[in-house]
């Protein structure tokens, strides 16, 4: 459960592989200026201690599916960040 | 269904799974964990997953291979730890002919390599232990941002890159 | 080693006799009997070979495979009476590389449909048993003499097509 | 065992399948015009009860290698006549 004031939200945002390691955690809670984008969470994301391993653009996902940087998050939602995949 | 697994997978049963009568073509694929990796010497490997959007991903992949070939299609990542050897994706696509099962399966492991969010670590020889990059063939083409890469299905227009 | 067999095929068995710590990945074909053949209903099936002819063809199909991709490759045909679902030909080729293990795999499958002396005759629902000619697109173009086929190698510079 | 006058010779011809059945048998003794080709055999062959069901250019063995139908064959050469194949 989140609470958003009237100008910031608060988002939750999920780490996988290289990035949980380096972020120290596989998921962290930002609080970010409302509205918010997948821009503004990557920002504030790379600005963390362990952050600046994170590409400016990396992949992510909203609610399972891919999404652009520009794409609008919302408290509730459930933010991804991937690292280059190495499945297969 | 599930698309991840923790336990070894079994080609056999997937075969079986996929087979039928009027479907008189079974193409196959494994890939199995490899003793090395970049001249360094593996000695196992640890997959770990996205797990709820790999299984949207992998059930995205395999309905796009059963519409676009006329195949039944399964598919299976093994997760956690594998020794050298073991398979880490099994896929068995039946159609009536050879020319769309060898299609269908050769688009589903490409596009699970593209697109379903699976990462690996090797444990090598000398004690060390690394995450493993996608070779560069799989990075974003130079000039374009490190990690700006793209998960989306192929376009229709490339489909004719999966004919085999 | 024998490549026709009187028992089932076993796919597995194939697949573990060409994979390796160094060839990361395998791909497979299976045949199975259709129960149908141009709109007739088939209940069983008989594979009969010239089997001296048939091994050595065999033999140098996966010679070829192996020399062409660098892959080891494994190989069944089954003779005699089989029943809709079995398995009529198995196929494993093993390679360090996805793209050369599925280009020798259809090498493979192709070259037996075309060199390997192996007959079939079907049984159908109504009780009348046929020979099975092979499609069209396997017959010599029009023209050409009836039955004036080669078996031979495909030359070097066909290569390519099997590229998967 | 075949012997060759001077001017004939006997050649063991192995037939499969859709042949085997029109002949009526897998295996045929033909004495043909000594130096004899593929081409003399499959001409005598044709020419037997049943035989007419060969085209006149079928697919031919000799000694398990595809051969022409010019090729020389001697007695005791393993000659084979080939329906169209059907394996696979």
């Amino acid at each position: 459960m989140t609470t958003s004031s009237q100008s910031t939200v608060t988002i939750r945002v999920l780490l996988f592989a290289r990035y949980a390691e380096a972020l120290g955690d596989n998921a962290l809670a930002l609080t970010v200026s409302s509205p918010a984008t997948l821009a503004s969470v990557i920002k504030l994301l790379r600005s963390q201690p362990g952050g600046e391993i994170l590409p400016e653009r990396p992949l992510c996902a909203v609610n399972l599916v891919q999404a652009r940087l520009d794409s609008p998050v919302e408290a509730g939602d459930e933010i991804a960040v991937l690292p280059p995949l190495a499945g297969g | 269904m599930s698309f991840l697994r923790d336990e070894p997978l079994d080609l056999s049963r997937l075969v079986v799974s996929v087979s039928a009568p009027e479907r008189g073509a079974v193409a196959c694929f494994v890939g199995t964990v490899r003793d090395h990796h970049e001249g360094k010497s593996v000695i196992r490997l640890e997959y770990s997953a996205y797990r709820p959007m790999a299984e949207v991903e992998c059930d995205r992949i395999v309905a796009e291979a059963r519409s676009r070939w006329d195949a039944d299609v399964a598919l299976e990542h093994r997760t956690g730890v594998l020794e050298i050897g073991e398979a880490s994706v099994a896929i068995a696509a039946a159609a009536p002919h050879r020319g769309a099962a060898f299609a269908a399966c050769r688009y589903v492991i490409e596009e699970v390599k593209r697109r379903v969010p699976i990462w690996k670590r090797e444990h090598y020889a000398d004690g060390t232990i690394g995450w493993v990059e996608p070779s560069q063939a799989r990075r974003p083409p130079v000039g374009q941002a490190a990690g700006d890469a793209s998960l989306g299905p192929v376009d229709s227009t490339s489909q004719d890159d999966w004919a085999v």
